[in-house]
């Protein structure tokens, strides 16, 4: 089976012949992996030499927390990655953001409202977790666009606190 | 003489407390939240009982219900722990108003210290230097506060009275930014507090954050445990400590001579029980008091692994009217420590919280290596506290063994459930500047970075992309596996519930 | 010089070993067997290579794949730890015929000490004082044996000749059930050492098995690190260990000349590396030389608590063909340290091994604790290697610190999937006996019982009873529920399929 | 819900109220109990005095390892309890001795043969288990039957090795 694996932005083709051997752009490796007592940890012996891995799954992306360093990687297979290639690069950007709370807590602060226009960097949104008050910040400028949520308020983690189009 | 002792307090630091008392032979009794019930202090302890609510507010903060349970349960003690109500002179008097005894110093060696702006005036007529600021007044308001700033000098903090672990806090570089900054540091240090006074505090640049524990008992001998460094902060929040301090190092002098200086200003309060005086130095060594703190420290166990003295029992031991079991003579700084705390905070994210059940969990053991937690496989990380999971101190003959034993238990630290800042500690270690310890209060914020700092490790992007392929593939095949098991299930679910029996 | 190293072993003590190769810099090679592959020390390594199929034989036994697999790997050194080809001269030969260093004695050490009669005749020689018994004669028939007897008297000891650990080791009180006990110690010996050679030993009544610890370095010099207090075995396997021993206490005179006796004994063979000597003393503190153990010991943690010293890091640096990093002068004991062996037997049920996998795990942590363990949740303890799970070691300023924290760390401690022997550790901590110190070696098996000692605390059947109850009922609404579930799962399994996926 | 539970053969009458009352021989207890992570180890507040305990099942008791000691119990719901008064004490005690592996591992010596007459205490069989060897031993004075096992072979937890009749 082949796949082609981005890491930070850079293709690899990677190539898994069977349970122990794994083709990296051309180059084979004998590789052991297993996940360790079922957790998104993993055990992987490439060629004698063992790492050990978090990985998390997000959206669309994977992100691989090895050797103390953070890594993102997008994995499609290749028939999918033909299909993109001939279709140009997959989704188009939607033009709303959607600003959604990385974690639970109370929404302490709202300094922005409906229709008011912003700039990048902005404070949108300040929400206290854990003792800490986070501003949230708009990635790009643009208008406010629908504030669901109220000062005082509790929020889900991923819940959608307000647009900005 | 009390025997038994209530811990109003949770996580790691009431553990800590039950370890200490239980090895005096003390019976322990917890208070928790609706959110703790599981948690390893309830779990621990003699007797448990149940505060309310999730929010501190309604639990951990509620200083009536907490004397209330004391009495009825027969305790004859409270220990405040560090947070919450652990410097509240309130407390500590309605405490000892109900003829319990309190774990901790006299409410008004409290309240002296805890209003900022008192403990400065006070240590400063002890003969104490301090940092310029807006000391001796309490309660100012911000127009008040904007006009002296520009005597005091940019850049400045803006700190919580009642503050402390850098809640509250925020650095100023300019009159324009202050009204909007004032703002967001009364809020912070009304909601963590209850109190949203706040002073300022010339901010010295390129100054070390070092601080002195003591030691007091009620017959009148003060001692000093010499030193913690602890300049690794981000926002005001310590990250990383080490006792001895790199920079006072082996300068003897120095080290008495501000040990000296913390005597005396604990006894400028009439000090009693385990304190911290908190001072900054600057490159020519000069030093200045910055507040003390009138609790037991979270940094508290490397000076434990460096002087060999239990500092929590010794805390006990003080409020049962004991003269301290060491004098200053006997103090003797042996080999070098280092803290790590481990927070539940994303360090690729700007340092978010991050909460969740932890689901995996492997602890760094061996030689030198102590892990103070609260939490286990199981434990569910909520919003409601803060972020502090667990502390990694590790034990070396020299300051290099220690960096590599940290490096090393980092390495083996195992948390599955949420994100940490282990990468974060790890990329510290690795980090030149670190090891050669020169550093100051404002390294991590200005010139350290998760992407380029700690260049030791060479990047392995192959493995990198083995590994996710190999867990994209195995995603693939195991959805058809999902599947087949579930025919099964629904063919027989007989099969299931005895499964579950047999495996339960 | 080396600086990577193969360690040749599996568990807590190839854990051990890894941390100190990692904390002094050095790479490291983990080798395991099919049942392996996911123990911590391969996750540790930087490397780890398949050995085979799970039986020792077939695995850690395997000295020719293990020296191929070290110079494949580039290593420059093997450390073999204890047990498997721990004390094999023909192996540390082998090792040093590939131009490899081997962490350990040199082949012609191992040999005399491996063989227990040539080692006391060479002892005895060196003007050692000797327990009675079959010495200098090595591989005698079994008819030779029970001529032998009578002359040593009874009761006596069938010790396997390339033993240790306890293994094909057997308590014998007459001639008439000498003939099965000698062929079941050789049926065990054959099975744990690939040596069915037994010889005969007086067995001192009243004794007390106390051992030196020895450092010696290629340059001469040899050091003993003071005593460990092992008496506190069942079938002849320690179970707890401290240091010092409550029976040496403060006699200074005792244990200098004890450890001077022990010095002799290394240099009677040219010793190099670490080492121990094990004694005998009797009740009037004469000592007997027992054996020495040419390797790692199990419980060299209690002396790295009391002296400060890291010993397997000396066991490298020694290697390295460096001199000691101490002298006899520096060496202090300070404080006490216990440790406390964790195997997955059941004490309440004759100390059966017990298998399963780790499905919970919550080790004790704090100040003052050290755990040494190979296992996390999730590990699978199987039948083919020996039952230790875990070290738990603290230390403590004084006897009954140690003791009180030990107590409360066995407390905390939760291991789930597996039956474990902390209960008796429990109960040993409650004796009376042990709290004053009086135990020798027939303690536990002749005058400590689970169901009468350490009645320090009170029967609890009420809350017992509340306990089955309370599970007995929740298993039977349980049982409803799990057929409410798999209603629900059945009726629409691609939620299950989701929800799974979202959980991974 | 009323059960008798018997502890270390003491009856103790258990009427559980509801989540947070349980009544044990006339006193009543306010308690709290939850399992800890799912798993057989229970934490269990009486009155507020905190105790964890594992509760291992078995065949038909239960074994609750609490505060450093071990109890053995049995748990009957009332009409059960009154069923089994009314027809005499249960199942009868079964001729025949079962000899289980107590653990997995390898038969290393059967001392034992068809038919052969042993007493109380007698080693039936010699198991190895993690570098131990382990001998088995017969509960009481019979005749050796059915030897279901050889030396050299195999065994697995709880699988039948012999039996005494």
């Amino acid at each position: 089976m082949k796949y082609i694996t981005t890491i930070n932005e850079h293709e690899y083709l990677v190539d898994i012949l069977d349970d122990h051997r794994v083709v990296v752009n051309g180059v084979c490796y004998v590789v052991d992996f297993e996940s360790v007592s079922g957790q998104p940890v993993f055990s992987l012996l490439v060629d004698g030499k063992s790492y050990e891995a978090y990985v998390y799954e997000s959206d669309s992306d994977l992100e691989v927390l090895v050797n103390g360093a953070l890594y993102t990687a997008a994995v499609v297979d290749e028939r999918e990655h033909r299909l993109r290639s001939a279709f140009g690069s997959g989704p188009v950007q939607s033009g709303e953001f959607y600003l959604k709370a990385p974690m639970p807590g109370l929404v302490i602060d709202i300094p922005v409202e409906d229709g008011q226009k912003i700039g990048e960097g902005d404070v949108l949104l300040i929400l206290e977790s854990m003792k800490m008050q986070n501003e949230l910040k708009a990635p790009r400028a643009g208008v406010v666009s629908r504030v669901r949520v109220k000062v005082g308020e509790n929020v889900e983690r991923r819940q959608t606190l307000l647009s900005v189009i | 003489m009390f025997n038994k002792v209530l811990i109003a307090n949770r996580g790691e630091i009431a553990v800590r407390i039950l370890r200490a008392c239980r090895e005096l032979g003390m019976e322990t009794v917890a208070v928790y939240s609706e959110a703790d019930r599981q948690a390893l202090h309830v779990r621990l302890a003699d007797e448990a009982y149940l505060l309310g609510p999730a929010p501190s507010r309604e639990s951990y903060l509620r200083s009536d219900k907490i004397i209330e349970i004391a009495k009825k349960s027969g305790a004859g003690a409270i220990h405040p722990g560090y947070g919450f109500l652990g410097e509240r002179a309130d407390f500590a008097q309605a405490v000892l108003d109900e003829g319990l005894a309190f774990i901790g110093p006299k409410p008004s060696a409290i309240a002296a210290m805890g209003d900022k702006g008192v403990a400065r005036a006070t240590v400063a007529a002890a003969g104490v230097p301090v940092v310029p600021g807006t000391e001796g007044e309490g309660g100012l308001s911000n127009d008040e506060l904007l006009k002296i700033a520009p005597e005091i000098g940019f850049p400045l903090l803006v700190k919580a009275t009642a503050g402390g672990g850098g809640k509250g806090m925020r650095e100023v570089h300019n009159l324009q930014e202050m009204p909007l900054l004032l703002q967001s540091a009364r809020r912070e240090a009304e909601s963590a507090f209850g109190d949203g006074n706040v002073y300022l505090e010339k901010l010295v640049e390129g100054a070390r954050h070092i601080e002195i524990q003591i030691l007091a008992d009620e017959h009148g001998n003060v001692i000093h445990l010499g030193e913690r460094e602890c300049s690794l902060q981000r926002r005001h929040q310590k990250l990383l400590e080490e006792a001895p301090s790199p920079f006072i190092g082996d300068d003897e002098e120095l080290r008495q001579r501000i040990g000296q200086v913390a005597v005396r200003a604990a006894q400028s309060v009439s000090y009693v029980n385990a304190g911290t005086i908190e001072f900054l130095v600057d490159r020519d060594k000069n030093f200045f008091f910055l507040e003390m703190n009138t609790r037991l420290q979270v940094e508290h166990p490397i000076t434990e692994a460096v002087t060999g003295v239990d500092i929590v029992k010794e805390q006990i031991r003080i409020a049962r009217g004991r003269t301290l079991s060491i004098t200053q003579e006997d103090v003797q700084m042996n080999g070098w420590a280092i803290e790590c705390r481990v927070n539940a905070e994303d360090p690729y994210n700007n340092f978010m919280p991050s909460t969740g059940r932890i689901t995996h969990l492997i602890l760094p053991t061996g030689p030198g290596v102590r892990v103070d937690t609260g939490v286990f496989p199981g434990f569910e990380i909520s919003p409601y506290y803060d972020s502090l999971i667990s502390k990694l101190i590790v034990f070396g003959q020299t300051r290099a063994e220690a960096i590599l034993r940290m490096r090393r238990a980092l390495e083996e630290y195992k948390i599955v459930g949420v994100r940490t800042n282990i990468p974060f500690h790890q990329k510290l270690m690795d980090s030149h500047r670190f090891m050669a310890g020169q550093f100051d209060t404002q390294f991590v914020e200005k010139r350290f970075d998760m992407e380029t700092s700690g260049q030791a490790r060479k990047p392995i992007p192959e493995i990198a992309a083995i590994f996710a392929t190999l867990v994209a593939h195995e995603n693939t095949e195991r959805s058809t596996h999902v599947i087949q098991r579930n025919e099964r299930d629904t063919s027989n679910w007989k099969w299931l519930g005895r499964w579950e029996r047999l495996h339960r």
